[in-house]
């Protein structure tokens, strides 16, 4: 049992991970492809949260505790929060590419997208 | 473990139905589960707040409240008109 | 607590895999926005109440908003080319 | 390729990834046991030596500070591309007040008091993320969202009104700027790029931590315009269509 809960969180984020590819893998449409993207940057969220968490370790912010607590790591905690304004970023990005492509080609099926073709 | 984690514990398990709700149906389904998830985290955080003993982490259910309300207007506006 | 953090991830594992089966566009965006919620709660629950936070903000109204505005965009295009057709 | 054999090669690659991965994860320090180093040094310097309760906005804006620069920088230059995308087609649009038609009563009555709010709390967020969790990403956002809200409830021209204006470019660029001039200000005091110089002031007071508070306070400027500037643009051809046609 004790072994399961050791790895069972970073074996989530794998599989959240593996969604993400399947869905981006058998998407048929652009803006499902993005969403599917999405899903897969949580994928790196939940790996370094659990990579970073400690067994009764309390959260990072000493403003109601004294500054000798045990606390989680706070570094994947900055790292995870570049990460999620990023992926807004790119998301928003990506789908002005999608509304491009569906004002240019009519489609956003990938498979019918002629000009993704080299 | 105190009584507020039993009771976040108890308060975690309505996610289930509304994750039924919201991951299968017609868009109008899902959007009645996702209201609901909205006031069942925020009361799941308010728990969470309290039996971590870190009241100063109550922003977030305030945030959770209020982003939700806002987020549900617009989101029944866009599947009325919009979409 | 470990058993409602594991119960926690296994339902985000779930919607997940319900988030990308899900071939509704509009009913799509609203699925991620659970999905967001609920990763929005397990980062509370694993002590990270600053990327909660931002997940909250983003990934549960930020991002589901872009891609309604692009989807409703796109819908407004299809109807007005329709209407030209029509027109002619 | 067809839909079977993409399919097939992803069962393939899935599988082997499952396995590596699977070996990985059993490798991994034990759930809940992480013994990494620096987390321990920063939570146990930054409050005395930045006076910023909140272990995570210190780093951000501060140990990691130019990091956090060029992730600005990053969500200033994709709301430039898609803005550059995206561009307003040139339409003479002639609003006529027939063709706007706002929402029932009921939701412009819930709507506004809820705008007011939203703009209040997202201006605490970004003020405060040095003592508690926080800071400015999460208040732009927050902030960015209430004109939405007025979309919502109201009529296109209000919402119009409020994105297009020429301010909210220049206060986009400011916030961009700020972050950067706040980080060239230290080479006044004679230190390094980003060196936090500033009176560090009282810990748990909101004017303490020094650069940390300001910056945050402009990204949350940078953010927040950054989005309002995003969901005026996707929405330019609707809100140009809708004055136009009826």
């Amino acid at each position: 049992m004790n072994s399961v809960i050791h790895t069972f969180p970073y074996l989530v984020a794998g599989w959240v991970f593996l969604c993400g590819l399947y869905g981006i893998v058998t998407s048929r449409h652009l803006v499902h492809m993005v969403v599917s993207m999405a899903v897969l940057q949580t994928s790196t969220y939940i790996l370094l949260l659990n990579i970073g968490f400690r067994q009764s370790g309390a959260a990072p912010v000493f403003a109601d505790l004294p500054p000798s607590t045990r606390i989680v790591d706070p570094i994947v905690q900055a790292l995870m929060l570049t990460d999620i304004v990023v992926e807004a970023t790119v998301v928003a990005l990506v789908l002005a590419f999608v509304v491009k492509a569906h004002e240019n080609a009519g489609t956003l099926s990938p498979d019918d997208l002629r000009m993704m073709r080299g | 473990m105190n009584v507020w984690l039993l009771a976040s514990c108890a308060v975690g398990l309505c996610l289930v139905p509304c994750a039924a709700m919201c991951l299968q149906g017609s868009p109008e389904r899902r959007l009645v589960g996702l209201e609901m998830t909205g006031t069942i985290v925020t009361l799941l955080l308010v728990l969470l707040t309290m039996g971590f003993h870190r009241p100063i982490l109550m922003d977030l259910p305030l945030t959770v409240a209020i982003m939700s309300l806002a987020a549900g207007l617009v989101f029944a506006r866009f599947l009325e008109k919009q979409l | 607590m470990t058993i409602f953090r594991m119960l926690l991830l296994s339902l985000i594992g779930l919607a997940a895999l319900g988030v990308v089966r899900t071939r509704d566009l509009v009913s799509q965006v609203l699925a991620l926005t659970f999905y967001g919620m609920l990763l929005a709660v397990m980062f509370f629950a694993f002590q990270a109440p600053d990327v909660a936070l931002s997940q909250i903000v983003i990934g549960a109204v930020a991002l589901p908003l872009m891609i309604m505005l692009v989807l409703a965009r796109m819908r407004h295009r299809e109807r007005t080319l329709a209407e030209q057709k029509d027109g002619r | 390729m067809s839909q079977k054999v993409r399919l097939r090669i992803f069962w393939i690659c899935a599988a082997g990834f499952a396995c590596i991965y699977f070996l990985v994860a059993k490798n991994l320090p034990p759930w809940g046991h992480y013994r990494g180093p620096y987390g321990d040094v920063i939570s146990s310097l930054s409050v005395y030596e930045r006076h910023a309760t909140d272990v995570v906005n210190a780093i951000d804006y501060d140990y990691r500070g130019f990091d956090t620069l060029a992730e600005e920088f990053i969500l200033f230059t994709s709301v430039l591309g898609v803005m550059m995308l995206l561009r307003p087609p040139e339409r003479k649009a002639t609003p006529s007040a027939t063709a706007e038609e706002s929402m029932s009563p009921a939701v412009q009555l819930a709507a506004l008091p809820c705008f007011a709010i939203l703009i209040l709390f997202g201006l605490y967020m970004s003020t405060h993320g040095q003592l508690t969790p926080g800071g400015g990403f999460q208040g732009g956002v927050i902030i960015a969202s209430a004109p939405m809200l007025v979309y919502v409830a109201e009529h296109f021209r209000a919402f119009k009104r409020i994105t297009s204006h020429p301010l909210v470019e220049g206060l986009e660029a400011a916030g961009a700027a700020g972050y950067a001039v706040i980080g060239v200000t230290a080479f006044a005091a004679g230190v390094p790029f980003l060196t936090n110089w500033v009176p560090l002031g009282v810990t748990g007071k909101v004017f303490s931590s020094g650069t940390i508070a300001a910056i945050s306070a402009c990204v949350g400027l940078e953010v927040a315009t950054a989005f309002l500037l995003l969901s005026y643009t996707y929405l330019a051809e609707i809100i140009a269509d809708a004055g136009k046609t009826k």
